[in-house]
Protein backbone atom coordinates (compact mmCIF):
# COMPACT_ATOMS: atom_id res chain seq x y z
CA UNK A 1 0.00 0.00 0.00
CA UNK A 2 1.34 3.37 -1.01
CA UNK A 3 -0.06 6.70 -0.51
CA UNK A 4 -0.83 8.74 -3.60
CA UNK A 5 2.40 11.10 -3.54
CA UNK A 6 4.14 13.14 -5.80
CA UNK A 7 6.62 15.00 -7.35
CA UNK A 8 6.53 17.62 -10.38
CA UNK A 9 9.91 19.22 -11.62
CA UNK A 10 10.43 22.09 -13.50
CA UNK A 11 14.16 23.45 -14.42
CA UNK A 12 14.56 27.44 -15.09
CA UNK A 13 17.82 29.31 -16.22
CA UNK A 14 20.56 27.70 -13.18
CA UNK A 15 18.32 26.23 -10.93
CA UNK A 16 15.04 23.75 -10.66
CA UNK A 17 12.29 23.61 -8.88
CA UNK A 18 10.80 20.53 -7.08
CA UNK A 19 7.12 20.47 -5.91
CA UNK A 20 6.33 17.74 -3.53
CA UNK A 21 2.29 16.15 -3.11
CA UNK A 22 1.99 14.15 -0.32
CA UNK A 23 3.21 12.46 2.98
CA UNK A 24 7.30 12.94 3.15
CA UNK A 25 8.42 9.76 4.97
CA UNK A 26 11.15 7.10 4.14
CA UNK A 27 9.78 5.74 0.76
CA UNK A 28 8.86 9.69 -0.70
CA UNK A 29 11.77 11.09 0.19
CA UNK A 30 14.18 8.67 -1.40
CA UNK A 31 12.16 9.26 -4.16
CA UNK A 32 13.06 12.86 -4.16
CA UNK A 33 16.59 12.57 -3.84
CA UNK A 34 16.40 10.58 -6.45
CA UNK A 35 15.04 13.24 -8.24
CA UNK A 36 17.47 15.58 -6.67
CA UNK A 37 20.55 13.99 -7.87
CA UNK A 38 19.13 13.28 -11.26
CA UNK A 39 18.90 17.12 -11.79
CA UNK A 40 22.02 17.44 -9.84
CA UNK A 41 23.94 14.83 -12.67
CA UNK A 42 22.06 17.35 -15.03
CA UNK A 43 24.17 20.55 -13.68
CA UNK A 44 20.98 21.79 -11.70
CA UNK A 45 23.43 22.28 -8.33
CA UNK A 46 20.73 24.83 -7.24
CA UNK A 47 17.40 22.95 -5.96
CA UNK A 48 14.31 24.79 -4.46
CA UNK A 49 12.01 22.17 -2.98
CA UNK A 50 8.62 23.40 -2.71
CA UNK A 51 6.08 21.87 0.21
CA UNK A 52 3.02 23.79 -0.43
CA UNK A 53 1.21 20.67 -0.85
CA UNK A 54 3.35 18.54 1.88
CA UNK A 55 1.60 18.66 5.55
CA UNK A 56 3.32 16.17 7.22
CA UNK A 57 7.07 14.63 6.68
CA UNK A 58 8.40 12.27 9.66
CA UNK A 59 11.72 12.17 10.69
CA UNK A 60 12.83 9.10 8.52
CA UNK A 61 11.70 11.79 5.24
CA UNK A 62 13.94 14.55 6.90
CA UNK A 63 17.04 12.31 7.60
CA UNK A 64 16.70 11.54 4.01
CA UNK A 65 16.40 15.00 2.91
CA UNK A 66 19.33 15.75 5.16
CA UNK A 67 21.21 13.30 3.03
CA UNK A 68 20.46 15.39 -0.04
CA UNK A 69 22.00 18.60 1.53
CA UNK A 70 25.32 16.40 2.15
CA UNK A 71 24.99 15.46 -1.63
CA UNK A 72 24.74 19.05 -3.11
CA UNK A 73 27.17 20.08 -0.21
CA UNK A 74 30.14 17.96 -1.60
CA UNK A 75 29.18 18.99 -4.95
CA UNK A 76 29.11 22.46 -4.43
CA UNK A 77 25.31 22.52 -4.87
CA UNK A 78 22.28 24.37 -2.89
CA UNK A 79 19.80 23.60 -1.22
CA UNK A 80 16.01 25.76 -0.59
CA UNK A 81 13.00 25.09 0.80
CA UNK A 82 9.72 26.94 0.60
CA UNK A 83 6.26 26.60 1.99
CA UNK A 84 7.06 25.03 5.10
CA UNK A 85 4.07 24.20 7.43
CA UNK A 86 5.09 26.11 11.06
CA UNK A 87 5.37 22.38 12.30
CA UNK A 88 7.37 21.24 9.47
CA UNK A 89 9.79 24.12 9.93
CA UNK A 90 10.28 23.70 13.53
CA UNK A 91 11.10 19.97 12.93
CA UNK A 92 13.31 21.41 10.00
CA UNK A 93 15.16 23.24 12.73
CA UNK A 94 15.53 21.25 15.37
CA UNK A 95 17.05 19.01 13.19
CA UNK A 96 19.55 21.19 11.85
CA UNK A 97 18.36 21.06 8.31
CA UNK A 98 18.64 25.20 8.74
CA UNK A 99 22.06 25.51 8.80
CA UNK A 100 22.58 23.97 5.30
CA UNK A 101 19.14 24.84 2.97
CA UNK A 102 17.67 27.94 2.58
CA UNK A 103 13.78 28.08 4.26
CA UNK A 104 12.02 30.82 2.30
CA UNK A 105 8.34 31.73 2.80
CA UNK A 106 7.64 31.00 -1.13
CA UNK A 107 9.18 30.08 -4.33
CA UNK A 108 9.40 33.74 -5.82
CA UNK A 109 11.38 34.97 -2.85
CA UNK A 110 13.74 31.44 -3.15
CA UNK A 111 14.33 32.10 -6.56
CA UNK A 112 15.32 36.12 -6.31
CA UNK A 113 19.06 35.87 -6.89
CA UNK A 114 19.39 32.34 -8.05
CA UNK B 1 -15.91 21.05 40.12
CA UNK B 2 -18.16 19.48 37.98
CA UNK B 3 -17.50 15.97 36.00
CA UNK B 4 -15.61 16.26 33.35
CA UNK B 5 -16.73 14.03 30.04
CA UNK B 6 -14.10 11.90 29.06
CA UNK B 7 -14.85 10.27 25.64
CA UNK B 8 -12.42 7.08 24.38
CA UNK B 9 -11.94 6.12 21.09
CA UNK B 10 -9.93 3.40 20.65
CA UNK B 11 -8.28 1.97 17.00
CA UNK B 12 -5.87 -1.10 16.28
CA UNK B 13 -3.56 -0.70 13.50
CA UNK B 14 -1.20 -3.23 12.00
CA UNK B 15 2.11 -2.48 11.97
CA UNK B 16 2.34 -2.01 8.56
CA UNK B 17 3.98 0.74 6.10
CA UNK B 18 1.63 4.49 6.26
CA UNK B 19 -0.70 2.75 8.79
CA UNK B 20 0.32 5.62 11.01
CA UNK B 21 -1.49 8.11 8.52
CA UNK B 22 -4.54 6.44 9.99
CA UNK B 23 -3.55 6.72 13.80
CA UNK B 24 -2.84 10.56 12.54
CA UNK B 25 -5.58 11.30 10.53
CA UNK B 26 -8.23 9.94 13.35
CA UNK B 27 -6.66 12.12 15.70
CA UNK B 28 -6.65 14.61 13.41
CA UNK B 29 -10.56 14.25 13.01
CA UNK B 30 -11.41 13.74 16.56
CA UNK B 31 -9.02 17.45 17.24
CA UNK B 32 -10.86 19.27 14.77
CA UNK B 33 -14.39 18.15 16.11
CA UNK B 34 -12.82 19.11 20.09
CA UNK B 35 -11.89 22.39 18.13
CA UNK B 36 -8.18 22.19 18.45
CA UNK B 37 -6.30 25.14 16.51
CA UNK B 38 -4.80 24.07 12.80
CA UNK B 39 -1.38 24.22 14.33
CA UNK B 40 -2.04 21.49 17.21
CA UNK B 41 -3.69 19.70 14.80
CA UNK B 42 -0.15 19.55 12.88
CA UNK B 43 1.61 18.79 15.91
CA UNK B 44 -0.92 15.79 17.08
CA UNK B 45 -0.43 14.31 13.85
CA UNK B 46 3.52 14.61 14.04
CA UNK B 47 4.07 13.13 17.30
CA UNK B 48 1.57 10.11 16.69
CA UNK B 49 3.34 9.70 13.35
CA UNK B 50 6.64 9.28 15.23
CA UNK B 51 5.34 6.99 18.33
CA UNK B 52 3.59 4.67 15.47
CA UNK B 53 7.01 4.43 13.25
CA UNK B 54 9.25 3.86 16.36
CA UNK B 55 6.40 1.09 17.33
CA UNK B 56 6.95 -0.23 13.40
CA UNK B 57 10.53 -0.22 13.39
CA UNK B 58 11.92 -0.97 16.93
CA UNK B 59 9.28 -3.05 18.81
CA UNK B 60 9.41 -6.80 16.79
CA UNK B 61 6.46 -7.26 18.41
CA UNK B 62 4.80 -10.59 17.51
CA UNK B 63 1.20 -9.41 17.14
CA UNK B 64 2.19 -6.67 14.78
CA UNK B 65 -0.22 -4.46 15.99
CA UNK B 66 -0.58 -0.79 17.74
CA UNK B 67 -3.58 0.07 19.18
CA UNK B 68 -4.49 4.33 19.88
CA UNK B 69 -6.64 5.07 22.58
CA UNK B 70 -7.75 8.33 22.19
CA UNK B 71 -9.30 9.83 25.20
CA UNK B 72 -11.38 13.52 24.84
CA UNK B 73 -12.33 15.92 27.75
CA UNK B 74 -13.42 19.19 27.15
CA UNK B 75 -10.26 20.90 26.70
CA UNK B 76 -7.66 18.04 26.75
CA UNK B 77 -6.74 15.34 24.28
CA UNK B 78 -4.56 12.23 25.47
CA UNK B 79 -3.07 9.48 23.13
CA UNK B 80 -1.93 6.13 24.43
CA UNK B 81 -0.16 4.27 21.65
CA UNK B 82 0.54 0.99 22.72
CA UNK B 83 2.71 -2.35 21.20
CA UNK B 84 3.12 -5.60 23.10
CA UNK B 85 7.23 -5.97 22.08
CA UNK B 86 10.42 -6.38 23.15
CA UNK B 87 10.33 -2.45 25.08
CA UNK B 88 13.14 -0.40 25.63
CA UNK B 89 15.86 1.69 28.67
CA UNK B 90 14.88 4.66 28.99
CA UNK B 91 18.82 5.41 28.63
CA UNK B 92 18.56 3.97 24.91
CA UNK B 93 17.84 7.15 23.74
CA UNK B 94 21.86 8.30 23.53
CA UNK B 95 22.28 9.89 20.77
CA UNK B 96 23.31 13.56 20.01
CA UNK B 97 19.52 15.42 20.25
CA UNK B 98 18.71 18.89 20.87
CA UNK B 99 21.26 21.61 20.06
CA UNK B 100 24.67 19.64 19.57
CA UNK B 101 22.38 17.13 17.10
CA UNK B 102 21.37 19.83 15.25
CA UNK B 103 24.97 21.02 14.63
CA UNK B 104 26.00 17.88 13.61
CA UNK B 105 23.22 17.47 11.26
CA UNK B 106 22.34 13.88 13.28
CA UNK B 107 20.25 12.18 11.06
CA UNK B 108 18.47 9.44 13.40
CA UNK B 109 17.31 9.48 16.68
CA UNK B 110 15.26 12.39 16.85
CA UNK B 111 11.94 10.75 17.46
CA UNK B 112 11.18 10.71 21.14
CA UNK B 113 12.63 14.82 21.02
CA UNK B 114 10.10 15.92 18.00
CA UNK B 115 7.05 14.08 20.27
CA UNK B 116 8.11 16.14 23.61
CA UNK B 117 8.65 18.96 21.29
CA UNK B 118 4.66 18.81 20.04
CA UNK B 119 2.95 17.52 22.92
CA UNK B 120 2.28 19.42 26.27
CA UNK B 121 3.35 15.94 28.27
CA UNK B 122 4.80 12.68 27.09
CA UNK B 123 5.29 9.90 29.43
CA UNK B 124 6.99 6.25 28.55
CA UNK B 125 5.96 3.03 30.04
CA UNK B 126 8.23 0.90 28.68
CA UNK B 127 9.50 -3.34 29.37
CA UNK B 128 9.61 -6.81 28.64
CA UNK B 129 5.48 -6.86 28.43
CA UNK B 130 5.82 -3.81 24.95
CA UNK B 131 5.53 -0.17 25.48
CA UNK B 132 3.13 2.49 25.55
CA UNK B 133 3.67 6.11 25.54
CA UNK B 134 1.15 8.57 26.69
CA UNK B 135 0.94 11.79 25.53
CA UNK B 136 -0.83 14.84 26.02
CA UNK B 137 -1.93 18.04 24.32
CA UNK B 138 -4.12 20.87 25.63
CA UNK B 139 -6.56 23.05 23.89
CA UNK B 140 -4.91 26.36 23.62
CA UNK C 1 -4.23 -18.64 -6.68
CA UNK C 2 -1.82 -16.45 -4.92
CA UNK C 3 -2.56 -15.84 -1.52
CA UNK C 4 -4.50 -12.21 -0.67
CA UNK C 5 -2.70 -10.14 1.82
CA UNK C 6 -5.26 -9.45 4.77
CA UNK C 7 -5.28 -6.64 7.42
CA UNK C 8 -7.42 -4.72 9.68
CA UNK C 9 -8.10 -2.20 11.31
CA UNK C 10 -10.52 -1.43 14.15
CA UNK C 11 -12.20 1.23 15.26
CA UNK C 12 -14.41 1.90 18.63
CA UNK C 13 -16.28 4.73 19.24
CA UNK C 14 -18.58 5.84 21.56
CA UNK C 15 -22.38 6.77 20.35
CA UNK C 16 -21.59 10.77 20.81
CA UNK C 17 -22.81 12.93 17.42
CA UNK C 18 -20.27 13.87 15.13
CA UNK C 19 -18.12 10.34 16.16
CA UNK C 20 -19.30 9.23 12.52
CA UNK C 21 -16.90 11.25 11.08
CA UNK C 22 -14.14 10.18 13.11
CA UNK C 23 -15.28 6.36 11.21
CA UNK C 24 -15.84 8.06 7.96
CA UNK C 25 -12.66 9.81 8.19
CA UNK C 26 -10.85 6.56 9.37
CA UNK C 27 -12.19 4.72 5.99
CA UNK C 28 -11.21 7.77 4.02
CA UNK C 29 -7.11 7.61 4.87
CA UNK C 30 -7.16 3.68 4.44
CA UNK C 31 -9.01 3.94 1.07
CA UNK C 32 -6.33 6.50 -0.28
CA UNK C 33 -3.80 4.42 0.93
CA UNK C 34 -5.06 1.87 -1.30
CA UNK C 35 -5.58 4.19 -3.90
CA UNK C 36 -9.36 4.05 -4.49
CA UNK C 37 -10.45 6.94 -6.31
CA UNK C 38 -12.09 9.78 -5.11
CA UNK C 39 -15.44 9.43 -5.79
CA UNK C 40 -15.66 6.08 -4.12
CA UNK C 41 -14.28 7.56 -1.13
CA UNK C 42 -17.00 9.66 -0.68
CA UNK C 43 -19.58 6.94 -1.85
CA UNK C 44 -17.48 4.72 1.24
CA UNK C 45 -17.81 7.56 3.37
CA UNK C 46 -21.44 8.24 3.16
CA UNK C 47 -22.36 5.03 3.43
CA UNK C 48 -20.16 4.44 6.89
CA UNK C 49 -21.77 8.07 8.14
CA UNK C 50 -25.38 6.48 7.30
CA UNK C 51 -24.51 3.10 9.17
CA UNK C 52 -23.31 4.94 12.26
CA UNK C 53 -25.85 7.17 13.03
CA UNK C 54 -28.57 4.41 12.22
CA UNK C 55 -26.54 2.59 15.09
CA UNK C 56 -26.65 6.30 17.08
CA UNK C 57 -30.10 6.46 16.70
CA UNK C 58 -31.61 3.35 16.80
CA UNK C 59 -29.59 0.65 18.30
CA UNK C 60 -30.69 1.60 22.44
CA UNK C 61 -27.28 -0.12 23.05
CA UNK C 62 -26.38 0.14 26.89
CA UNK C 63 -22.50 -0.20 26.13
CA UNK C 64 -22.57 3.03 23.58
CA UNK C 65 -20.33 1.95 21.52
CA UNK C 66 -19.91 1.08 18.16
CA UNK C 67 -17.24 -1.16 16.29
CA UNK C 68 -15.97 -0.60 12.50
CA UNK C 69 -13.59 -3.29 11.53
CA UNK C 70 -11.96 -1.70 8.10
CA UNK C 71 -10.61 -5.35 6.38
CA UNK C 72 -8.24 -4.52 3.63
CA UNK C 73 -7.44 -7.02 0.44
CA UNK C 74 -5.40 -6.36 -2.37
CA UNK C 75 -8.66 -4.56 -4.25
CA UNK C 76 -11.32 -4.39 -1.96
CA UNK C 77 -12.12 -2.79 1.17
CA UNK C 78 -15.12 -4.50 3.15
CA UNK C 79 -16.49 -2.56 6.41
CA UNK C 80 -18.17 -4.56 8.94
CA UNK C 81 -20.48 -1.71 11.17
CA UNK C 82 -21.49 -3.61 15.01
CA UNK C 83 -23.71 -1.88 17.81
CA UNK C 84 -25.00 -4.23 20.60
CA UNK C 85 -27.92 -2.49 20.64
CA UNK C 86 -31.68 -4.43 20.22
CA UNK C 87 -31.19 -5.26 16.54
CA UNK C 88 -34.61 -4.57 14.32
CA UNK C 89 -36.05 -7.19 11.13
CA UNK C 90 -35.37 -6.34 7.81
CA UNK C 91 -39.65 -5.89 7.28
CA UNK C 92 -38.58 -2.77 9.34
CA UNK C 93 -37.72 -0.68 6.46
CA UNK C 94 -41.25 -0.42 5.02
CA UNK C 95 -41.17 3.57 4.60
CA UNK C 96 -41.67 4.68 0.91
CA UNK C 97 -37.83 4.83 -0.77
CA UNK C 98 -36.75 4.79 -4.11
CA UNK C 99 -38.70 6.90 -7.16
CA UNK C 100 -42.11 6.95 -4.94
CA UNK C 101 -40.25 7.99 -1.59
CA UNK C 102 -38.09 10.71 -4.02
CA UNK C 103 -41.62 11.90 -6.16
CA UNK C 104 -43.18 12.22 -2.13
CA UNK C 105 -40.10 14.22 -1.10
CA UNK C 106 -40.18 11.40 1.77
CA UNK C 107 -38.03 12.73 4.46
CA UNK C 108 -36.78 9.83 6.41
CA UNK C 109 -35.84 6.49 6.30
CA UNK C 110 -33.16 6.60 2.78
CA UNK C 111 -30.48 5.40 5.51
CA UNK C 112 -30.52 2.06 4.56
CA UNK C 113 -30.99 2.60 0.81
CA UNK C 114 -28.19 5.49 0.25
CA UNK C 115 -26.00 2.53 2.13
CA UNK C 116 -26.86 0.21 -0.70
CA UNK C 117 -26.47 2.78 -3.34
CA UNK C 118 -23.20 3.48 -2.59
CA UNK C 119 -21.50 0.37 -1.64
CA UNK C 120 -21.16 -2.70 -4.05
CA UNK C 121 -22.45 -5.33 -1.27
CA UNK C 122 -24.14 -4.70 1.73
CA UNK C 123 -25.05 -7.54 4.68
CA UNK C 124 -27.74 -6.93 7.34
CA UNK C 125 -27.17 -9.52 10.38
CA UNK C 126 -28.95 -7.96 13.16
CA UNK C 127 -31.23 -9.64 16.11
CA UNK C 128 -31.32 -9.68 19.73
CA UNK C 129 -27.41 -9.56 20.47
CA UNK C 130 -27.48 -6.29 18.37
CA UNK C 131 -26.91 -5.34 14.59
CA UNK C 132 -23.47 -6.13 12.19
CA UNK C 133 -23.78 -3.91 8.98
CA UNK C 134 -21.41 -5.84 6.16
CA UNK C 135 -20.38 -4.06 3.63
CA UNK C 136 -17.97 -4.41 0.61
CA UNK C 137 -16.27 -2.02 -1.89
CA UNK C 138 -14.00 -3.04 -4.91
CA UNK C 139 -11.73 -1.01 -6.30
CA UNK C 140 -12.75 0.55 -9.57
CA UNK D 1 -18.48 18.44 20.62
CA UNK D 2 -19.17 20.38 17.26
CA UNK D 3 -17.27 20.17 14.25
CA UNK D 4 -16.19 23.67 12.45
CA UNK D 5 -18.84 24.15 9.93
CA UNK D 6 -19.51 28.30 9.01
CA UNK D 7 -21.98 29.58 6.81
CA UNK D 8 -21.62 32.70 4.96
CA UNK D 9 -24.71 34.99 3.47
CA UNK D 10 -24.40 37.50 0.96
CA UNK D 11 -27.74 39.27 -0.53
CA UNK D 12 -28.11 40.81 -4.16
CA UNK D 13 -30.58 42.21 -6.17
CA UNK D 14 -34.00 39.59 -6.47
CA UNK D 15 -31.92 37.04 -4.45
CA UNK D 16 -29.81 35.65 -2.02
CA UNK D 17 -26.39 33.22 -1.75
CA UNK D 18 -25.40 30.96 1.35
CA UNK D 19 -22.12 29.64 1.41
CA UNK D 20 -22.17 26.37 4.14
CA UNK D 21 -18.43 24.92 5.03
CA UNK D 22 -18.06 21.78 6.49
CA UNK D 23 -20.36 19.09 7.75
CA UNK D 24 -24.20 18.77 7.09
CA UNK D 25 -25.83 16.94 9.77
CA UNK D 26 -29.07 17.59 11.70
CA UNK D 27 -28.00 20.25 13.50
CA UNK D 28 -25.78 22.24 11.11
CA UNK D 29 -28.78 22.36 8.81
CA UNK D 30 -30.61 23.65 11.48
CA UNK D 31 -28.73 26.49 11.32
CA UNK D 32 -29.21 26.79 7.35
CA UNK D 33 -32.64 26.43 7.65
CA UNK D 34 -32.34 29.20 10.44
CA UNK D 35 -30.70 31.10 8.32
CA UNK D 36 -33.02 30.64 5.29
CA UNK D 37 -35.95 31.57 6.75
CA UNK D 38 -34.65 34.88 8.00
CA UNK D 39 -33.39 35.58 4.40
CA UNK D 40 -36.86 34.77 3.55
CA UNK D 41 -38.61 37.01 5.96
CA UNK D 42 -36.20 39.74 4.63
CA UNK D 43 -37.57 39.29 1.28
CA UNK D 44 -35.69 37.55 -0.10
CA UNK D 45 -37.38 34.54 -1.78
CA UNK D 46 -35.26 33.31 -3.81
CA UNK D 47 -31.96 31.71 -2.42
CA UNK D 48 -28.75 29.96 -3.53
CA UNK D 49 -26.88 27.55 -1.50
CA UNK D 50 -23.36 26.88 -2.42
CA UNK D 51 -22.23 23.61 -1.42
CA UNK D 52 -18.76 24.00 -2.70
CA UNK D 53 -16.96 23.77 0.61
CA UNK D 54 -18.99 20.93 1.58
CA UNK D 55 -18.01 17.80 0.99
CA UNK D 56 -20.44 15.22 3.16
CA UNK D 57 -24.17 15.48 3.80
CA UNK D 58 -26.21 13.24 5.75
CA UNK D 59 -29.74 11.69 5.00
CA UNK D 60 -30.13 14.13 8.22
CA UNK D 61 -29.39 16.74 6.73
CA UNK D 62 -31.37 16.53 3.31
CA UNK D 63 -34.15 16.03 5.38
CA UNK D 64 -34.03 19.64 6.40
CA UNK D 65 -33.32 20.96 2.98
CA UNK D 66 -36.19 19.15 1.90
CA UNK D 67 -37.96 21.36 5.09
CA UNK D 68 -36.63 24.68 3.60
CA UNK D 69 -38.03 23.63 -0.05
CA UNK D 70 -41.59 23.40 1.28
CA UNK D 71 -41.37 26.09 3.22
CA UNK D 72 -40.11 28.25 0.26
CA UNK D 73 -42.95 26.66 -2.08
CA UNK D 74 -45.35 27.31 0.44
CA UNK D 75 -44.33 31.31 -0.03
CA UNK D 76 -43.37 30.75 -3.68
CA UNK D 77 -39.64 31.01 -3.48
CA UNK D 78 -37.74 28.45 -5.06
CA UNK D 79 -33.78 27.20 -3.99
CA UNK D 80 -30.82 26.66 -5.92
CA UNK D 81 -27.93 24.53 -5.21
CA UNK D 82 -24.90 24.69 -6.85
CA UNK D 83 -21.29 23.53 -6.54
CA UNK D 84 -22.59 19.41 -5.49
CA UNK D 85 -20.06 16.78 -5.69
CA UNK D 86 -20.94 13.92 -7.70
CA UNK D 87 -22.08 11.83 -4.33
CA UNK D 88 -23.77 14.55 -2.82
CA UNK D 89 -25.85 14.96 -6.29
CA UNK D 90 -26.57 11.30 -6.36
CA UNK D 91 -28.35 11.49 -3.01
CA UNK D 92 -30.58 14.78 -3.58
CA UNK D 93 -31.72 12.66 -6.86
CA UNK D 94 -32.32 9.69 -4.78
CA UNK D 95 -34.55 11.36 -2.22
CA UNK D 96 -35.95 13.88 -4.60
CA UNK D 97 -34.86 16.86 -3.82
CA UNK D 98 -34.12 17.74 -7.93
CA UNK D 99 -37.92 18.43 -8.49
CA UNK D 100 -38.45 21.22 -6.41
CA UNK D 101 -34.80 22.60 -6.02
CA UNK D 102 -32.26 23.34 -9.17
CA UNK D 103 -29.09 21.83 -9.15
CA UNK D 104 -26.37 24.13 -11.06
CA UNK D 105 -22.75 23.76 -11.83
CA UNK D 106 -21.34 27.16 -10.35
CA UNK D 107 -23.20 30.24 -8.71
CA UNK D 108 -23.02 32.32 -11.92
CA UNK D 109 -25.17 29.64 -13.75
CA UNK D 110 -26.80 29.51 -10.68
CA UNK D 111 -28.09 33.10 -10.53
CA UNK D 112 -28.37 33.79 -14.29
CA UNK D 113 -31.64 34.80 -15.28
CA UNK D 114 -32.84 35.12 -11.74
N1 LIG E 1 7.98 1.27 20.76
C1 LIG E 1 9.30 1.03 20.96
N2 LIG E 1 9.73 -0.24 21.19
C2 LIG E 1 11.05 -0.49 21.39
N3 LIG E 1 12.01 0.47 21.38
C3 LIG E 1 11.66 1.75 21.16
C4 LIG E 1 10.29 2.10 20.93
N4 LIG E 1 10.23 3.45 20.76
C5 LIG E 1 11.50 3.91 20.86
N5 LIG E 1 12.37 2.90 21.10
C6 LIG E 1 13.83 3.00 21.31
O1 LIG E 1 14.17 4.36 21.53
C7 LIG E 1 15.17 4.78 20.60
C8 LIG E 1 15.03 6.25 20.27
O2 LIG E 1 13.89 6.48 19.48
P1 LIG E 1 13.78 7.80 18.60
O3 LIG E 1 14.13 8.97 19.44
O4 LIG E 1 12.43 7.83 18.00
O5 LIG E 1 14.88 7.65 17.48
P2 LIG E 1 15.02 6.58 16.26
O6 LIG E 1 13.69 5.92 16.07
O7 LIG E 1 15.42 7.42 15.09
O8 LIG E 1 16.10 5.63 16.72
C9 LIG E 1 15.01 3.85 19.42
O9 LIG E 1 16.18 3.72 18.66
C10 LIG E 1 14.62 2.55 20.10
O10 LIG E 1 15.76 1.86 20.59
N1 LIG F 1 -28.29 -0.30 14.01
C1 LIG F 1 -29.64 -0.38 14.07
N2 LIG F 1 -30.25 -0.80 15.20
C2 LIG F 1 -31.59 -0.88 15.27
N3 LIG F 1 -32.41 -0.55 14.25
C3 LIG F 1 -31.87 -0.12 13.09
C4 LIG F 1 -30.47 -0.02 12.94
N4 LIG F 1 -30.22 0.42 11.67
C5 LIG F 1 -31.41 0.58 11.09
N5 LIG F 1 -32.42 0.26 11.92
C6 LIG F 1 -33.88 0.26 11.61
O1 LIG F 1 -34.07 0.35 10.22
C7 LIG F 1 -34.91 1.46 9.90
C8 LIG F 1 -34.54 2.06 8.56
O2 LIG F 1 -33.30 2.74 8.62
P1 LIG F 1 -32.95 3.84 7.54
O3 LIG F 1 -33.23 3.30 6.19
O4 LIG F 1 -31.55 4.25 7.78
O5 LIG F 1 -33.92 5.05 7.81
P2 LIG F 1 -34.08 6.02 9.09
O6 LIG F 1 -32.85 5.92 9.92
O7 LIG F 1 -34.25 7.37 8.48
O8 LIG F 1 -35.31 5.53 9.79
C9 LIG F 1 -34.75 2.41 11.08
O9 LIG F 1 -35.83 3.26 11.24
C10 LIG F 1 -34.60 1.42 12.24
O10 LIG F 1 -35.85 0.96 12.67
Amino acid sequence: MATSFKLDTRTEDGYAVIQTDGYLNGPTAEQLAETAKDLMNQGYSTLVINLEKTRLVNSIGISILIEIIEFLDERGGGLHFCHLTPVIERTFKMMGLAQHAEIHRDEASATTNL
Amino acid sequence: MADQMKREVTLNIPIHPNMELVAAQTASIIAEIMDFEEIHIDEIQLAIIETCINAFEHSNSEDSKVTVTYVVTDDELELKIADHGVGFGTDKTSLLTGEAGAQAMQKRGWGLEIIREMMDKVEIDSGDEGTTITMLKKRA
